[in-house]
C-alpha cells in the first residue's frame, strides 16, 4: 500500500484542493505536499538498502489479456527519484507564493496531479503503466506552461507536447513488441512487466540497423532523449523553459528530464545490453557534442533563463555519458548527477524566478551590480552556481566527477573532451554571475533598487533546504549513494544478463533499513 | 478462326463485357454531367449495368438468386431515384438551381 | 590533545571564523572582524608548530601523522575518504600557510579598515585557509583536489571582492576560468592514475608505483603527470595559463600577498613535489617542466622591466620565481623547490604587503612614476622592503641567495638538467635584479614625484609588524638551506636542515659529478650578473634618467612587443576566446535556430503543406469526389493486378 | 419449402421490431394531431422507449451464435456489440436533437421517425451475414440518413450535406453492388459462409472474384471513410446538424466497420495472390491516416476538424481489420477493431455532442477561436472538451488511449510494423489539432464568441459520455477481454 | 450460333447507344427518353437471358415508373437544353474519362481472362434451365429473402414518409404551413 499511496495521495490532495475555496489552494496544497514528503521519508527509512531486489512490490491485474498489470515496486535506481519530486513539489509550490496570482486554484491541482504522475513514472515496474505515467506527466505540465507561461508560451508548450509525444508514441509501439516476445517467451501469457523484459533475449546482430534489437532500442531511446533532451533534440526545452513559469520550469527541469535519464537506466541498458554496447559510441558521442554545444550555447544566450535551460542540456549530457559509460562510476556518476541537476538547477530556477518577479525582467544586458543591491540573494546564487558548476564540496562535483572519471574509463577520447565542459560550464556560468552580479549597476537594478530586490524570509525558506543539500550531497554522498549502491552494483555486473528479483521482506536477517544508518549517524 | 468463333458465340462475357461498358458509361455520366438530375440517370445506369451483370451471372449459372437479387436492386432504385428527386426539387424550389456547381460551399 | 583531532581542527577553526565572518557579512565592524579570522590563523598557526614539533619527534622516516575522518564517496571499486595525512612534505606548507598566512590577516586589519565590507573579507580570508589546508593536507588526489578548486574558488571571490568595477570582476572570473582549464587537467591527470593504480591515495599509489615501474610501459603514467602537470601551469601560472595572475592584481593587496604569491601559487609546486615519486618515472614530462618552468622565470622576468605599476611588476616577478621553482621540480630538484617555494613566500609575501602599505600610504595609486623617495616618509616599509629586495636579487645570506642558487645549481647538474637551463635561469635572476632595484629606485629613492593632494605617511603598526616579522624570515629564512659546499666553509658548518627534514620522503634526482669548484664558479657568474643588472637598474634610474627611453628607443618594436606582455592576452581573446564566442553565436543561430528548429519547422511545414494541398483537393465539387472514388478503385485494382 | 422462418428469428430480430413500432408511434400522433407537432420531449420519450425496448431485448440474446432466415442475418457476439453501440449512439442522438435547433422543428415526428428507422438499418448491417441483406441494410439506414440531413431547418448547407451524400454514397452503393454481383457470379451465393468456404481458392484462381471482393472492400471503404473515399466525409459532417453528424459519425461508421470485419474474416486476404490486396489495404490505411490527420490541422471548423479526424480513427481501425484479416491471431485485431469502435464512440459522440450545446441557431457553426476563454467561463464544458480531445488523441489513461494500444498491439503481432509507425506519427500530427480547442479554451484569454446553451439532457448526457472516457480506461481489461470472448466465433 | 448472336449484338448496339446518348445529350428530356430507351432495350435483353420476370419488372418498374418520374420532374423544372453540359477542368475531365475508361478495360481484361474458370456453363443460354417462372422467383422470395423483402417494404415505406417530409422541409416550398 505504501508506493500506492505514495502515487495516489497527491491526486486525493488535488481533489481536496480542488474542492476547497482558491484562497486556501496555496497553504493547502503546500501543507500537503509537505505531508507528502514526510510521507516519503517513512519510505526512506524503511528502504532496504542491502538488495538489489524490488521492495515493497505492489501487484494486482489490469489488463490481464495482454498481460498488464498494476505494477509498482522501488528499488535504489527509483528511491532518490522518488524522494526529489516529493522534495522539490512543497518548495515549489512555496516558491511560487507569489508568483501565481491567476487561477491558483488550478495551479495547484496541476501541480500536485503532476506529482502523483511523476512519482508513478519512477515506481511502476510494468512498461504499460510506465508509459501511462510517462505520458499523463505532460498534461498537467502542458497545462502549467500554456496557462500561466509567458508570451509564446503556447508555442512553448505545444512544442513540447509534441516533441514529446513524438518519442513516446514510437516507444509505445516498442512496448507492445517486447510484449509480444514475453508471450513467446513465457509461452502463450503476454507480460508487460519490466521484471519478464528483463528475461527476454532479444535477436541482435551487430552492424546492422535493422534487427528486431536495435530498431527497439532506438524506438526507446528516441522517446527517452528527446525527454533528457539530448543534443540534437533539445531545442523543445529552451523554449518550454524560457515560456514556462517558475514553478513549470523547477518541476520540469528538476524532475521531468530526469524521466528520460531514469528511463534509459531502467529500460534503455538493462534490456539491451548488446545494442547499448554496440551503439554506445553513437550516444556518449551525443552526450559529449550535448555537453559542450549545450555549454556554448548557453554562453551567449542573453536570456537568463534560456542560459540555464541550455545548461541543463549540457548537464544531461553528462548523465546521458555516464549512464553510457555503463561502468560502476558512470552509473553511480549518472544517477548522481540526476539529483544534483534536479537540485542545483531547480534552485537556479527558481532563483532566476525570484528575481524575475521583481523586475520583470530575465535580459541579462539589463543587469549588473546587482550584488549590491540585492547581497543574500547574490550569496545563495553564487553558492547555486558553484554546484552547478561542480565545485568540490557541493554536489555537482561528486557526479561531474564519476560521470568523467567513467566516461574516461570508457572511452578515454570522449571522456577528455567532457572534461572540456568542466571549463566551458565555468564560463558560462560565471560570465553571467559577472553581468548580472557584479560590475556597475544596470539599469532595471537601479529602477527596482528602492522596491527591495534581497530576498525575503519566504524566500529565503524557499532556498535553505536547496542549500542544505548541495553541501550535505557534496560532503557526505555516502548518505544517498549508499541506497542506490546495491541496485547500481547489480546493473553494472549484470549488464547482460539483468535481471531483477523481489524483495521478500520476511528475510529479516541481512535487511538493513536505512533508518538504521542515519541512527548510527554515518 | 478463334477469333470470329469467340465473337460469335454470345456466352457469358459479352454480357459482362456489355455490362462494364454500360457501368462506365453510369460512371462517366456521373462524373461529367453538371445537371444533377442527369447524374441521377447515371446512377441508374450504373445499377442497370449491374442488373446485367447479375442477370447474367443467374442464368448462365441457373441459379435464382441473381434474379432476386435484381428485384432488389430495381426496387432500392426506385426508391433512391424518389429520394434523390425529392432532394432536387426540394433544393430546386427554394434556389431555383440543379447545376452540380451549386454544391460547393462545403469545402476545403 | 591527540594528533587526528589537531589536523580536524586545523579546517575546523577557519572554517568557524569563516562562518562567524561570512553570517555577519554586512557588518563594518573591521577590527572584530580582523581579530577573529586572525585568532583562528593564529590558532591554526600554533597547531601547525605543535603538529610539526611531534612529528620532528617521531623517528625519522616514519614522520607521517594520518586522520581518517570519513568515508567520502564510493562508486564500484573506486573509493575515496576523507582524510588528512601530515608529514614532513606538508609540514613545511602548513607553517608557511599558516605562519604567513597569520601575519597578513594581522596586516589585512589595517589594510581593509576602510572597506565597507571587512567581515566579508575576513571571512573569505579565513575561508581561503581552510581550503589551503585542505589542499595541503589530503591524503589523496582528491581531497587534494577540493582544496585545490577550494582556493581558486576563494581566489575568485578575492580577486574579485571590489566587484563593482567591472574590470576587477573580470579579472576573477578570469583567474577562475583559466584555472578551470587547470583543473580539468587535474582531473584527466587524476583519472588517469586511478585507472593505471586503481586508487587515488598518495600512500597507495607510492606502494604501487614499484610494479608499475617494472610494467617498463610508463605511457599511462607519462601521460598522467603531463595532465597533471597542466593543472600545476593552471594555479602556479606556468606558461601557457599564467595571464590570469597579472590580472589577479586587482585584489586586495595583502590577498596578493597571501594568495597570489605566498601559497595558491605554489600549490602546483607542492603537488608534484608530494607526486614526486611518480613524475621521475616519466622524465619527458620533467624536460616539459623543467623548459617550462625556464621559459616562464625568463619571459615573466623580462615583462617585468617593463611595467610601470607597482602591483604588475611584483606579480611578474611572481611568475617568475615559479619559474624557478619548475625549473627546480623539472631537473628533479626537489628539495630546493620548496625551499625555494618557502624562501619566496617570505619575501615575496613582505614585498607585496609592503606595496600595499605603499598604496595604503598612497591613497590607491599603484603606478610607481608617480612615487619616489618614499623612504623618507616610510622608514619602515623601506627598510623592510630594501630587505626583500635583498633576498630576491639574490644577495648573501638572505633567504633568496641560498635557494636560488641552488636551483641554478641543480639546473646545470643534474642529471635531468642542462646548461641552457641554466643560462636562462642566470638571465632570468639578471633580470629579476634589474625590474627589482629598478622598483626600489622609483618607488623609494629619487625624488618624490608624489602629487600634492596626496600624503604619504607610514602605516599603523598592525600593518608594520607583519613587515617586520616577514623582512627578518627573509633574512633568516634560507638558513635552514645552506647548501653542503658553503655550509663546508661556513663557520660553524650549519648543516642543510630542510634537506635532512625531506630526504627521508622526497627522492631527488641528485647530480652525479658534483664539483665544488664549478658550483662556486657559477655561484659567481650568477650573483656577477645580479650585481651588474642592479647597478645598471640603479644607473638608469637614478644616475642617467634619460637613458631608459634611450634604450627603449633603440629597442623599439621588441621593446612594445615585451611591454605590452608579448601580447599574450590579446592573442588569447583574439585567437581563442572571441572566435570561441562566435562559434557559439553560429551555433545558437546556425544550428539550434536556423538548423534544428528548422527542420521541425520543416516538418511541420511539410505537413501544413500536405494539408493545404489536401484542402485544395478538397473542392466542395462532388464529382470531383466522385473522381477520387472512381480513381481509388482504378488505382486500387490496377495495384493489385500488376503484381499478380 | 415447407417453412419460410422460425419463432426464434423473429425473435431475434426483435430489436429492430421494437424500434420499427417506436418509431410509429410519434408519426401516427402527429398526424391523428392533425399534423401538428407534439411536445419535443414526449416524441423522443417514444424513441427512447423503443431504444431501450431494443437495448433489453438485445441484452436478453447476448451471448448466442446463431443465423436467421437462413443464414442471412447473423447473431453472434460481435452484432451484439454493434447493437449496443449503435443503440447508446441512438439515445443520444436522440436527446441532442432535442436539444438542437437545426433538428428539432416542426418536422420532429418524422424525423424522429427516420432516425429510429436508420437505426433498424444500422442493426441489420450489423446483423448481415449476407452481402444482399448487408446492401439492403445500408441502403435503409442511408436513404434515412440523406432525407434526415435534408430536414435540418438550416437552409443550405445541410441541403447541400444531403445531396452529396447522397449523390456519392448511390455512387459508391453501385460500385459496390458491382462488385456483389461477380462475387455472386463467381461463388454463386452471397452468404458469408458460402463465400468463406471457397475464398482462399477463389483468390488465387480467378480474377472475377477479386473483382468482385476489391470493389466491395470499397465500397465499404467509402461508408467508414478510407481515404481517397474519405472526401465525402468532410463536407456532409459539417453540413449536416450536430446530432446527426455524430450519429453518422459513429453509428454508421461503426457497424460498417463491423461488417467490414465480418468480411475480412472470410480470410480473403490471407492467401498468396491477395498479398497485394493485404498491402493495398495498409496503404489505405496508412494514407488514411496521414491525410485525416494532415487535413484535420488546417481546419478551423470544429465540426470540420472532428470530420477529419474521424477519417483519421478509421485508419486506425483499418490497421485493426487488417490484423484481424490475415490469419494467426486474428482475434487480436478483431477485439482491438471492437473496442476501438467502442471506445471511438464515446468519444466521438461526446465531442460532436458538446457542440450541440454552442449551437443556439441552426446556422451556428463554431470555430475554434470561439472557444477562447472558456475555461474560465465554463469550467464544465472545457472540462469535457479537454477530456474527449485528450482522449481522441490517445493519452493515457483514458479509453482512447487503450484503443490505441489494442490497435496497435495487434497491428504490431500481426506483423503491420510499418503501419503501426505511420500509426504513430499520425497520432503525433494529430497531437497538434486535438490540443488546439484546449489551448484556446484555456490558455487564451480574450473572450471567445461561443455561448454555452443550458440544455440539461445534453449536458446529463455528455457528463456521462466523459466520465465514461476516463472510466473505460480503467475497466479496459474487463471489456476487452468480453469482446474477445464474445468475438470467437467470428472466425471459423 | 448466329441467331444468338444478332439479336444480342443489335440490342447491345442499341444499348450502348442510348446510354450514351444518355450522358451526352444537351437537353436533360432528352437525355430521360434516351435513358427510357436503354431500359427498355435491357429488358429485352433480361428476355433474351431467360428472365421474363426481372425483364417485366424492368419494363414496368424503370421504364415506366422511375422514368416518368424523372420526366416528370424535369417537367417541373422546365429546363431548356444545356449551354454546357459538361463539368469544365480539361484535366480533370481527362482523368475522369480516363480512370473510368481504364476501370472498363479492367473489368473487360478481367473478365476475358477468367470466365473460363467460373463453374457455369458458358457455351449457351440457360442450358438445363428452364425460362424461370415467377413462381420460383415468388417462393425464393418469401422463403429465403422474406427478410430482405419485408426490409424493403419498410424502407419503401421511409421512402415515402420521406419524399413527404422533404417536401415540407422548413424553408422549402411549403413553408407556409
Amino acid at each position: 500500500m505504501l508506493l500506492s499511496l505514495l502515487i495516489f495521495l497527491p491526486l486525493v490532495y488535488a481533489l481536496i484542493v480542488m474542492a476547497l475555496p482558491a484562497r486556501f489552494s496555496r497553504p493547502v496544497s503546500l501543507a500537503l505536499s509537505g505531508l507528502h514528503f514526510v510521507f516519503s521519508l517513512v519510505l526512506l527509512a524503511r528502504f532496504d538498502v542491502t538488495t538489489a531486489d524490488l521492495q515493497f512490490v505492489e501487484q494486482m491485474d489490469w489488463v490481464k489479456s495482454f498481460g498488464i498489470s498494476y505494477f509498482v515496486g522501488i528499488d535504489g535506481i527509483s528511491l532518490w527519484l522518488v524522494m526529489l519530486t516529493t522534495f522539490l513539489t512543497p518548495l515549489t509550490i512555496l516558491g511560487s507564493w507569489t508568483a501565481i496570482t491567476d487561477k491558483v486554484k488550478g495551479f495547484h491541482v496541476a501541480m500536485l496531479a503532476l506529482e502523483a504522475t511523476m512519482i508513478g513514472t519512477f515506481l511502476a515496474m510494468d512498461a504499460v503503466l510506465f508509459y501511462v505515467f510517462f505520458e499523463a506527466s505532460l498534461i498537467p505540465m502542458y497545462f502549467m506552461i500554456g496557462i500561466w507561461g509567458g508570451a509564446r508560451r503556447i508555442y512553448a508548450t505545444v512544442k513540447f507536447f509534441i516533441y514529446t509525444m513524438f518519442g513516446s508514441l514510437f516507444m509505445l509501439v516498442a512496448l507492445i513488441a517486447l510484449m509480444f516476445m514475453t508471450q513467446e517467451m513465457l509461452g502463450g501469457q503476454m507480460s508487460a512487466s519490466i521484471l519478464d523484459f528483463y528475461k527476454l533475449e532479444i535477436p541482435f546482430v551487430a552492424g546492422q540497423f535493422l534487427n528486431s534489437q536495435t530498431l527497439l532500442f532506438f524506438a526507446f531511446a528516441l522517446a527517452f532523449a528527446i525527454k533528457v533532451p539530448m543534443f540534437p533534440f533539445h531545442t523543445w526545452l529552451p523554449d518550454a523553459h524560457v515560456e514556462a513559469p517558475t514553478p513549470g520550469s523547477v518541476i520540469l527541469a528538476g524532475v521531468m528530464l530526469k524521466m528520460g535519464t531514469y528511463g534509459f537506466m531502467r529500460l534503455g541498458l538493462p534490456l539491451f545490453p548488446e545494442a547499448v554496447e554496440y551503439w554506445s559510441w553513437l550516444f556518449m558521442l551525443l552526450a559529449v557534442v550535448g555537453i559542450i554545444y549545450g555549454a556554448l550555447v548557453a554562453m551567449v544566450q542573453p536570456d537568463i533563463k534560456k542560459l540555464v535551460a541550455y545548461s541543463s542540456v549540457s548537464h544531461m549530457g553528462y548523465v546521458v555519458l555516464g549512464l553510457f559509460a555503463f561502468n560502476a562510476y558512470g552509473l553511480t556518476g549518472g544517477l548522481y548527477q540526476m539529483l544534483n541537476h534536479g537540485i542545483s538547477t531547480g534552485a537556479l530556477f527558481l532563483m532566476v524566478g525570484m528575481i524575475y518577479e521583481r523586475t520583470h525582467s530575465r535580459e541579462i544586458s539589463q543587469y549588473g551590480g546587482l550584488a549590491k543591491a540585492a547581497p543574500w540573494y547574490t550569496i545563495l546564487f553564487v553558492i547555486v552556481t558553484m554546484s552547478s558548476i561542480a565545485v568540490p564540496m557541493t554536489n555537482g562535483f561528486i557526479g561531474e566527477f564519476l560521470i568523467l572519471l567513467g566516461g574516461f574509463e570508457a572511452n578515454p577520447i570522449f571522456g577528455a573532451m567532457a572534461v572540456l565542459g568542466v571549463v566551458l560550464g565555468a564560463s558560462y556560468m560565471l560570465w553571467m554571475v559577472k553581468r548580472v552580479f557584479f560590475g556597475g549597476e544596470g539599469e532595471i537594478v537601479t529602477k527596482y533598487k528602492s522596491a527591495g530586490l534581497d530576498l525575503n524570509i519566504r524566500e529565503a525558506v524557499v532556498m535553505a533546504p536547496l542549500i542544505v543539500l548541495i553541501f550535505w550531497m557534496g560532503i557526505f554522498p555516502n548518505h544517498f549513494l549508499r541506497g542506490s549502491k546495491a541496485s547500481l552494483e547489480h546493473l553494472e555486473k549484470n549488464m547482460r544478463t539483468y535481471e531483477l528479483g523481489i524483495h521478500n521482506p520476511s528475510q529479516k536477517d541481512q535487511s538493513e533499513k536505512y533508518s538504521m544508518a542515519e541512527e548510527r549517524g554515518e | 478462326m478463334p477469333m470470329t468463333e469467340a465473337f460469335l458465340n454470345v456466352g457469358l462475357n459479352h454480357y459482362l463485357i456489355l455490362s462494364a461498358l454500360l457501368f462506365t458509361m453510369g460512371m462517366i455520366g456521373v462524373l461529367m454531367r453538371k445537371n444533377v438530375i442527369v447524374i441521377l440517370m447515371g446512377i441508374e445506369l450504373m445499377l442497370n449495368a449491374v442488373n446485367l451483370s447479375f442477370i447474367s451471372f443467374s442464368s448462365y449459372s441457373g441459379n435464382l438468386n441473381g434474379q432476386i437479387m435484381v428485384f432488389f436492386v430495381m426496387t432500392i432504385a426506385a426508391a433512391e431515384a424518389a429520394v434523390g428527386l425529392a432532394l432536387a426539387v426540394a433544393i430546386y424550389k427554394r434556389y431555383k438551381e440543379i447545376n452540380i456547381r451549386f454544391f460547393e460551399q462545403l469545402r476545403g | 590533545m591527540n594528533e587526528q583531532l589537531l589536523l580536524g581542527l586545523l579546517v575546523v577553526l577557519p572554517f568557524l571564523g569563516f562562518l562567524f565572518n561570512g553570517i555577519r557579512f554586512t557588518s563594518k565592524n573591521y577590527k572584530l572582524a580582523g581579530t577573529v579570522a586572525s585568532t583562528a590563523s593564529g590558532l591554526c598557526f600554533l597547531i601547525s608548530l605543535t603538529l610539526v614539533a611531534k612529528l620532528i619527534g617521531m623517528p625519522e622516516g616514519e614522520r607521517v601523522i594520518t586522520s581518517h575522518f570519513f568515508d567520502w564517496f564510493l562508486a564500484g571499486d573506486f573509493s575515496v575518504s576523507a582524510s588528512f595525512l601530515l608529514d614532513p612534505i606538508n609540514a613545511v606548507m602548513i607553517l608557511v600557510i599558516t605562519g604567513v598566512g597569520t601575519l597578513i590577516h594581522i596586516f589585512s586589519i589595517g589594510y581593509i579598515s576602510h572597506d565597507e565590507r571587512p567581515s566579508k573579507y575576513f571571512a573569505y580570508l579565513n575561508l581561503f585557509l581552510m581550503n589551503m589546508l585542505i589542499l595541503v593536507l589530503g591524503d589523496n588526489l582528491l581531497v587534494m583536489f577540493v582544496g585545490w578548486e577550494g582556493v581558486g574558488l576563494c581566489s575568485y571571490l578575492l580577486i574579485g571582492f571590489w566587484f563593482s568595477d567591472p574590470e576587477k570582476a573580470a579579472a576573477g572570473m578570469k583567474a577562475f576560468i583559466t584555472n578551470r582549464i587547470g583543473d580539468a587537467g587535474f582531473l584527466l591527470g587524476i583519472f588517469m592514475l586511478f585507472l593505471s593504480f586503481g586508487t587515488v591515495t598518495f600512500s597507495e599509489i607510492a606502494t604501487r608505483l614499484p610494479e608499475t615501474a617494472e610494467m617498463m610501459w610508463t605511457g599511462p603514467i607519462t601521460l598522467a603527470c603531463l595532465f597533471l602537470f597542466i593543472g600545476a601551469t593552471g594555479k602556479s601560472a606556468q606558461i601557457p595559463l599564467y595571464v590570469w595572475l597579472p590580472d589577479a592584481m586587482a585584489g586586495p593587496t595583502p590577498v596578493s600577498a597571501l594568495i597570489h604569491a605566498a601559497t595558491m601559487v605554489t600549490a602546483g609546486v607542492y603537488m608534484i613535489v608530494r607526486m614526486s615519486d611518480v613524475f621521475v618515472l616519466a622524465p619527458l614530462v620533467m624536460n616539459v617542466i623543467a623548459i617550462i618552468g625556464a621559459l616562464t622565470a625568463l619571459g615573466a622576468a623580462t615583462i617585468g622591466m617593463t611595467q610601470w605599476d607597482i602591483k604588475k611588476i611584483l606579480a611578474y616577478s611572481t611568475v617568475s620565481q615559479l619559474g624557478y621553482m619548475f625549473l627546480a621540480v623539472g631537473v628533479g630538484a626537489f628539495i630546493p623547490a620548496m625551499f625555494h617555494l618557502m624562501t619566496h613566500a617570505f619575501f615575496k609575501a613582505l614585498m607585496f604587503l609592503g606595496s600595499g602599505s605603499v598604496i595604503h600610504a598612497m591613497a590607491d595609486e599603484q603606478d610607481v612614476r608617480k612615487m619616489g623617495g618614499l623612504k623618507k616618509y616610510m622608514p619602515i616599509t623601506h627598510f623592510t622592503f630594501l630587505l626583500g629586495w635583498l633576498a630576491i636579487i639574490g644577495a648573501p645570506p638572505l633567504a633568496g641567495f641560498f635557494s636560488k642558487d641552488e636551483i641554478l645549481w641543480y639546473s646545470f647538474a643534474s642529471p635531468a638538467g642542462h646548461w641552457s637551463l641554466w643560462v636562462a635561469g642566470v638571465i632570468a635572476a639578471g633580470c629579476t635584479a634589474f625590474y627589482m632595484t629598478r622598483l626600489m629606485c622609483l618607488t623609494f629613492w629619487g625624488e618624490s614625484r608624489v602629487p600634492k593632494e596626496v600624503h604619504p605617511h607610514e602605516s599603523p603598526v598592525s600593518m608594520t609588524f607583519p613587515l617586520i616579522v616577514l623582512g627578518v624570515l627573509s633574512v633568516v629564512g634560507g638558513w635552514i638551506g645552506i647548501p653542503h659546499v658553503l655550509g663546508a666553509i661556513i663557520p660553524g658548518h650549519p648543516p642543510n636542515v630542510l634537506e635532512h627534514w625531506l630526504e627521508p620522503v622526497v627522492r631527488m634526482l641528485k647530480p652525479e659529478h658534483a664539483s665544488a669548484a664549478v658550483e662556486f664558479a657559477l655561484m659567481g657568474i650568477s650573483l656577477s650578473v645580479a650585481g651588474i643588472s642592479a647597478y645598471f637598474a640603479y644607473d638608469f634610474y637614478l644616475v642617467h634618467k634619460d637613458r631608459p627611453t634611450m634604450v627603449t628607443k633603440k629597442l623599439g618594436g621588441l621593446y612594445s612587443l615585451v611591454s605590452d606582455k608579448y601580447r599574450i592576452d590579446e592573442f588569447y581573446f583574439g585567437r581563442i576566446i572571441n572566435p570561441l564566442i562566435d562559434l557559439s553565436k553560429g551555433l545558437w543561430l546556425y544550428i539550434d535556430i536556423n538548423f534544428i528548429d528548422k527542420m521541425t519547422y520543416l516538418a511541420s511545414d511539410m505537413v501544413k503543406g500536405s494539408g493545404q494541398f489536401l484542402r485544395s483537393l478538397q473542392n466542395g465539387n462532388l464529382q470531383q469526389y466522385a473522381l477520387y472514388i472512381s480513381l481509388g478503385v482504378v488505382v486500387t485494382i490496377t495495384y493489385i493486378l500488376m503484381g499478380s | 419449402m415447407s417453412t419460410q422462418f422460425e419463432m426464434l428469428d423473429l425473435l431475434l430480430v426483435s430489436p429492430a421490431i421494437a424500434l420499427f413500432l417506436a418509431s410509429l408511434i410519434p408519426l401516427a400522433i402527429k398526424v391523428l394531431r392533425g399534423n401538428t407537432e407534439s411536445n419535443s420531449v414526449a416524441t423522443i420519450m417514444y424513441g427512447l422507449v423503443g431504444v431501450v425496448t431494443a437495448m433489453v431485448l438485445t441484452l436478453a440474446n447476448y451471448g448466442i451464435d446463431k443465423v436467421a432466415f437462413q443464414g442471412a442475418l447473423r447473431f453472434d457476439g460481435l452484432s451484439f456489440w454493434m447493437q449496443m453501440v449503435v443503440l447508446v449512439v441512438a439515445a443520444v442522438t436522440l436527446i441532442l436533437s432535442r436539444d438542437n435547433p437545426a433538428t428539432n422543428n416542426r418536422l420532429f415526428s418524422e424525423y424522429v421517425f427516420l432516425l429510429l428507422n436508420s437505426l433498424v438499418g444500422m442493426m441489420i448491417v450489423a446483423w448481415s451475414n449476407d452481402l444482399m441483406s448487408l446492401f439492403i441494410g445500408i441502403e435503409t439506414m442511408s436513404l434515412c440518413l440523406y432525407i434526415l440531413i435534408a430536414l435540418s431547418s438550416e437552409p443550405r448547407k445541410s441541403k447541400e450535406a444531403a445531396f452529396k451524400y447522397f449523390v456519392l454514397g448511390s455512387f459508391a452503393s453501385a460500385i459496390m453492388l458491382y462488385g456483389i454481383s461477380f462475387i455472386y457470379g463467381t461463388v454463386g451465393s452471397t452468404y458469408i459462409q458460402d463465400i468463406t468456404q471457397v475464398s482462399i481458392q477463389l483468390m488465387n484462381t480467378n480474377r472475377l472474384f477479386l473483382f468482385g471482393v476489391v470493389l466491395t472492400i470499397l465500397g465499404l471503404c467509402f461508408k467508414v471513410s478510407v481515404f481517397p473515399f474519405h472526401s465525402w466525409t468532410p463536407d456532409v459532417y459539417q453540413g449536416a446538424p450536430t446530432p446527426l453528424t455524430a450519429f453518422m459519425s459513429t453509428g454508421v461508421k461503426a457497424v460498417s466497420l463491423a461488417f467490414f470485419l465480418r468480411f475480412i474474416a472470410m480470410e480473403v486476404i490471407v492467401s498468396e495472390r491477395a498479398i497485394l490486396l493485404m498491402n493495398a489495404l495498409e496503404w489505405l490505411a496508412a494514407f488514411t491516416i496521414l491525410a485525416g490527420n494532415i487535413a484535420a490541422i488546417m481546419q478551423d471548423n470544429l465540426k470540420r476538424m472532428l470530420a477529419y479526424s474521424s477519417v483519421a480513427h478509421s485508419g486506425y481501425v483499418m490497421m485493426g481489420i487488417l490484423a484481424a484479416g490475415v490469419g494467426g491471431e486474428s482475434i487480436l485485431g478483431a477485439s482491438g477493431v471492437v473496442f476501438y469502435i467502442v471506445a471511438y464512440t464515446i468519444m466521438t459522440l461526446g465531442a460532436f455532442g458538446i457542440l450541440v450545446l454552442f449551437e443556439k441557431r441552426a446556422e451556428s457553426s463554431l470555430e475554434v477561436s470561439d472557444l477562447s476563454g472558456l475555461g474560465a467561463r465554463n469550467p464544465w464544458a472545457a472540462a469535457c472538451i479537454t477530456i474527449f480531445m485528450l482522449s481522441l488523441a490517445g493519452i493515457p489513461p483514458t479509453v482512447g488511449f487503450f484503443g490505441k494500444l489494442f490497435i496497435f498491439s495487434a497491428a504490431v503481432k500481426q506483423g503491420f510494423f510499418w503501419l503501426a509507425v505511420w500509426g504513430v506519427i499520425g497520432s503525433v500530427i494529430s497531437v497538434y489539432y486535438y490540443l488546439r480547442p484546449i489551448v484556446t479554451m484555456y490558455m487564451q484569454n480574450d473572450e471567445g464568441a461561443s455561448v454555452l446553451q443550458t440544455k440539461g439532457l445534453t449536458r446529463l448526457a455528455i457528463s456521462v459520455l466523459a466520465i465514461s472516457v476516463i472510466v473505460f480506461g480503467f475497466i479496459a481489461e474487463s471489456i476487452y477481454s468480453t469482446v474477445t470472448s464474445d468475438l470467437a466465433s467470428l472466425f471459423f | 450460333m448466329l441467331g444468338a448472336a444478332i439479336p444480342f449484338y443489335i440490342l447491345s448496339f442499341l444499348v450502348l447507344f442510348f446510354a450514351y446518348k444518355t450522358i451526352t445529350s444537351p437537353n436533360p428530356i432528352h437525355c430521360a427518353l434516351h435513358l427510357a430507351i436503354t431500359m427498355i432495350n435491357l429488358a429485352f435483353i433480361f428476355f433474351g437471358l431467360n428472365s421474363p420476370f426481372i425483364g417485366g419488372v424492368q419494363l414496368v418498374v424503370y421504364a415506366g415508373a422511375v422514368m416518368v418520374l424523372f420526366v416528370m420532374v424535369l417537367m417541373l423544372f422546365d429546363l431548356k437544353t444545356e449551354v454546357r453540359a459538361f463539368s469544365r477542368g480539361l484535366f480533370s475531365s481527362f482523368l475522369k474519362v480516363a480512370s473510368s475508361g481504364f476501370l472498363a478495360g479492367i473489368l473487360i481484361v478481367g473478365v476475358l481472362m477468367s470466365t473460363d474458370m467460373l463453374d457455369v456453363t458458358s457455351d449457351s443460354v440457360g442450358v438445363g434451365v428452364k425460362a424461370t417462372s415467377s413462381t420460383d422467383i415468388a417462393l425464393l422470395l418469401f422463403n429465403q429473402y422474406v427478410f430482405a423483402f419485408e426490409v424493403l417494404g419498410l424502407l419503401l415505406l421511409l421512402v415515402a414518409v420521406g419524399a413527404v417530409a422533404v417536401s415540407r422541409i422548413p424553408g422549402g416550398t411549403h413553408a407556409n404551413d
